[in-house]
């Protein structure tokens, strides 16, 4: 992983509406946004960010890039992607909502063969308060610190950060995975990431319903994560079989009729207490909680 | 989203499935043309599955026979489902009776081929067989070997087996499916296979990719659609509460915190996170108004809470719409030449109440605009369901 | 095997490359039907290139011309190959004109597009700015912006470009071809693109998991087809040799041979090497029963040199089918009653003069049981293509 | 490579009609033929060797394999080489005719990716004289010895041979790249290989028309190889543009009517010329120059 102040970002869809947006807002709060992709718009720039039609043409003008973070269109995403892969990219963050899961289940399997983490796809992507911005994070809500929040939303992980923030309790990096079933890195790799960083002391882990990444996340946390965790479930009252927007999140059985049903957040809730994670009841308690485990004092 | 058995299995026989000769029926006197010979079966062409459990499924011998029971079975509900449609199909004697089944693993994050000897009605004798093989790199015709030979079979109906397989995880990839189902696949005595009921989930979000599957679902039953993300949700019949926020993960844990407080919702929307590619302030705000428009319209909705964060669009500019939204409700309902003083009442009565918590840049002044608009508004999340609590309570109190 | 310009353009419409409105016109009075509206092209369809510079292509304005002028192309061979059909299509105003090419690459093993902003006539402009992009990897639309660009394009039209390259490799590989080229890719003054020329050509190895191909195939001039390698290659036109080996190398190095000695090949044939799947000695008998057939009902093959190196089939095997081959086509004619003496003189003339030269187990055995027949052995190549020059020197020297 | 005598061989499509005779002659020329395999035919045995109905299976009971010789059917090749690479064999040999060349294309790739060896497809395989027959050549016509015999044909390379065993030269080793346009293994590495293999002394490489195959192996020959090597090409009086059997030998413009003719006897045996390499006018002359290049004696 390199997500450090002076990783060498590219933005896939600088043209696109919500590309074309983000790009001066993710320079402005000091990302190193060295060039900006868009089909037939090579030639182009904004906001002084030089824009290239081919991710290779831009690598070949202003060298290695360490991160693409890509805004196009759900069926282009894949190319986008496997274009950026074949350029050399590594390190890929997905910010589309609607691509389909079959496009990503052939990028999983050509980034497994490169070696690329893929964040996303549905994600708000990264932010590393006071340093960088890698997707669409409102960078008001976040301030720097110790907490490392982990999530699989959009907005409700910003009403986090903001709680977090509000509580005095800065954050080393927010990161959301993505609300799509299908997602490219997990729970595990980011606990993983964040229990070796050294500017986080503690994980907040914000899940919603479907799927079983919780239940992932909650044993290997118990196997291998020393630094403290708290979890929040969001999606308890929500009803079954329902898309509540998410492609991810929805409790429904793995095959029609048959198996029982996956995805509950009592299953993910008891996946944590049984992991002895402390689990908020709702997102005002998280920041006590962290305190909490920080040992720090209670008031708010 | 699901298609009905006739549906898959227009896909099927696209793809080389074998299935029998078969009709659709859209109403009894339909079967007078049956041009399949009796004896025949009719199936309700229904989305829930276990239809045969419940009289959903009959054989008939002859065409008296054929449409007094499709006129039972178009008046028999499953589920509370009534049928648009039967499928009548030539009957199939099977000797055994396959499961077998394409489904995208969400844990694994691949294809999973799936099969037992025991498919049929007994679920859990299926599953107790249940083997499956991941479609770990590119699929190739040996994936759907391996589990035939899973399943214990061999020689010729191994090889039939796998054909099927190879064929359903064809369909699958084309047509960028969730779940191609056979259960059963009837074997006959002499071995040959056929798909007797199928199962297929299109991917809604590679929809727009195929027209062919998008004009096969516009023909279908629209009430029998799952409900897009645009449409509101209904929850409790005896809930007054309307949830409106944006993202998924925000208004669950809206919906939660009412529920948590002791509140009913009746309904709730999600306007959308911020992670469309062509998202901008002003798609968000068209679709704000039409969140406020939807939500609103509903009779049952009685105080609404409207918890939106926003990183793409300024509180300010929220307000505005909310405000605007509010003036031409109460003011302008249609033209006001055609308006009734009567109607112009139960209107005006319909607004619920707002609470409206809005975070993000230029919240003070979206304050001041809010503050001549009849909302309630509110700092943090807790407050702001608080508030739609003690509203709630006096809605219902004064009704 | 190459396909028509018409058949070409249905496969481009089917894949959503677009294509101007048009119809096949299979004779001139067809015209009279024409629900395209005039200004027209009538365009020769022959699998010979370069029709327009020699009058294969015409532009008419009304019934009249288009009637005369249609009668004008049928009755103009190209190369040596007169139309079966027209194509009547509309006028496009290009402003400029692509050339646009999927092809696989033997020396890569990869598929390599190809383009140039030279489209047209203009063969050798076109190859002066011909681009080039190697599909290493699995395909992906990047490739083709990446050639669009090489091309020199930029913008909207770079887009458009790129569009039709992805469709052109879709079309290659769903349909196993060796070549999609499109020549010209029109581009008018408000730069939309429209494919004006096709030229696509199936590989004969995978045509038979194309249904769709093989019976477009079908419908054409049984005559323009390459000939397919069970039938014998005709050489020139005075050559009085015939050569029947097993496997293309060894045909290649017997004609090599003959030719170095002075031999005139009249048509050569080779049964096949043994890399079949399904070879057994049983096929391998019957394919050269039908090569001994074929050669030999040629009246220009007056010396037939039968060259086989087989493992499959022990060489007294293939004798035998070499004997009781001359037996039946001497002694039993066709059934003996039909036969007037005149024609069973000729017939018998007919048989060439065989040299027959075997590798493999059982030689000695099998020169035994050629001893009795009326044909040369030879034991190794040179002597067998020695002897079969002296042969067809005596044999011209007689006629 | 590891086509040494021991080598474990595995025979794909053992119940078809080709695979059926040729494994009895393969293992009783001295092949460690350890497993076949043909779907379907599982517990089955041909002349005491077992049948699996996958390689996986093959694998699990007989142990790790070398080398599969596959005997399928044209369409079933691409599935039954990816299959014998998915259960961990790096040297494949195809021996059928008639696969579709872009089934290559989608073989090669994985390949590579998985550093595997394929050898044809169309070709009569590999024949280490006197210890392993790896495909069809005709053992009787093949004697132990020094000559290395690469070529791109079948009955061809029989006869050759034969010309070579009947002049006392016995041959090293006998491979066949395939006559089909696209093939696996090259000339190059097989040259390489026969360069460094110490039972070679002399290299002879029968080409034919078609492709560029025999000009690369000029150039390589000319940059990289030590050992003498004897050339023959056959083709010189093949019509243009007609198929000869092979599907890989003909002469013919790479894009219709743009660019010149590639693939001609004369290009090839220029080739040769410039790199110094004798080329022999017909098979017989082939012993001849052989002997030349190792300076033996010139009776026959």
């Amino acid at each position: 992983m390199n997500f450090r102040s002076d990783s060498r970002v590219l933005l896939q869809g600088i043209a696109e509406p919500l590309g074309a947006i983000y790009a001066p807002l993710m320079k402005a709060y000091g990302t190193n946004l060295v060039a900006g992709v868009s089909p037939g718009h090579g030639g182009q720039t904004l906001h002084r960010i030089p824009i290239f039609d081919l991710v290779e043409t831009a690598v070949a003008t202003v060298g290695a890039i360490d991160t693409s973070v890509i805004f196009v269109p759900p069926y282009a995403v894949l190319d986008a992607a496997l274009e950026a892969i074949a350029a050399g990219i590594h390190q890929i963050v997905l910010i589309t909502d609607g691509m389909p899961p079959l496009d990503m289940v052939t990028l999983l399997r050509k980034a497994e063969a490169t070696e690329t983490l893929i964040v996303g796809p549905n994600s708000p992507g990264i932010i590393v308060p006071g340093q960088m911005l890698l997707g669409i994070h409102p960078v008001e809500f976040y301030t720097p610190g110790s907490v490392g929040l982990i999530s699989r939303s959009g907005t409700l992980t910003y009403e986090i950060a903001l709680e977090l923030t509000q509580a005095g309790l800065g954050q080393s990096i927010g990161v959301s995975i993505g609300g799509d079933a299908i997602v490219g890195s997990s729970f595990p790799q980011w606990l993983q990431i964040l229990d070796e960083d050294d500017n986080t002391e503690v994980i907040v882990l914000v899940g919603e319903i479907g799927g079983d990444s919780e239940e992932a996340a909650a044993h290997y946390i118990a196997e291998a994560i020393d630094k403290p965790v708290i979890a929040y479930i969001a999606g308890q009252t929500a009803p079954k079989g329902r898309r509540m927007g998410h492609a991810g999140a929805i409790i429904d059985s793995q095959i029609a009729e048959l198996g029982t049903e996956i995805g509950t957040a009592d299953s993910k809730i008891n996946a944590f207490e049984r992991a002895k994670i402390p689990v908020a009841r709702r997102p005002s308690q998280i920041p006590d909680l962290v305190k909490k485990a920080l040992k720090l004092p209670m008031k708010r | 989203m699901d298609l009905l058995e006739y549906q898959a299995k227009e896909l099927f026989r696209g793809i080389g499935i074998p299935v029998l000769p078969s009709q659709r029926i859209d109403r009894p006197k339909d079967l007078k043309g049956l041009t399949i010979p009796y004896p025949v079966v009719l199936k309700s062409q229904v989305y829930i599955g276990g239809r045969g459990r419940v009289g959903g499924v009959r054989f008939v011998e002859n065409t008296i026979d054929a449409v007094a029971a499709a006129q039972t079975i178009f008046n028999l509900p499953i589920m509370g489902e009534y049928p648009k449609a039967l499928l009548a199909e030539a009957k199939y004697d099977a000797d055994q009776e396959f499961y077998l089944a394409v489904v995208l693993n969400r844990s694994i994050r691949r294809p999973v081929l799936l099969g037992s000897q025991q498919g049929g009605i007994d679920v859990q004798a299926a599953m107790d067989q249940m083997q499956h093989v991941v479609v770990e790199q590119e699929f190739s015709p040996y994936y759907a070997r391996r589990l035939a030979l899973k399943m214990g079979l061999q020689g010729d109906l191994m090889i039939s087996v796998a054909g099927i397989l190879e064929k359903m995880y064809q369909l699958f990839i084309q047509k960028d499916l969730d779940l191609v189902e056979i259960n059963p696949l009837g074997v006959s005595p002499s071995g040959t296979v056929m798909a007797l009921d199928g199962k297929v989930t299109v991917n809604d979000d590679a929809l727009a990719r195929h027209p062919d599957l998008a004009a096969i679902l516009e023909t279908q039953d629209k009430t029998a659609f799952e409900p897009l993300t645009e449409l509101p949700v209904a929850m409790e019949a005896d809930g007054q509460i309307g949830i409106l926020c944006n993202g998924a993960g925000l208004t669950m844990a809206t919906m939660d915190l009412i529920c948590q407080a002791g509140g009913k919702p009746a309904s709730f929307l999600n306007i959308g996170g911020e992670t469309q590619w062509n998202s901008s302030s002003n798609i968000l705000r068209q679709r704000l108004e039409r969140g406020l428009e939807l939500m609103t319209q509903t009779k049952q909705v009685r105080v609404l809470l409207v918890n939106l964060v926003s990183s793409l669009i300024p509180c300010d500019e929220i307000a505005g719409v909310i405000t605007a939204f509010l003036k031409r409700r109460i003011r302008e309902p249609r033209g006001v030449s055609e308006i009734r003083p009567d109607t112009l009442i139960i209107h005006t009565l319909r607004i619920p109440q707002l609470v409206v918590r809005l975070v993000g840049s230029e919240c003070d002044r979206a304050k001041a605009r809010l503050a001549d608009a009849q909302v309630t508004i509110a700092d943090t999340l807790d407050d702001a369901v608080a508030q739609t609590i003690v509203l709630a309570k006096s809605v219902t109190r004064d009704s």
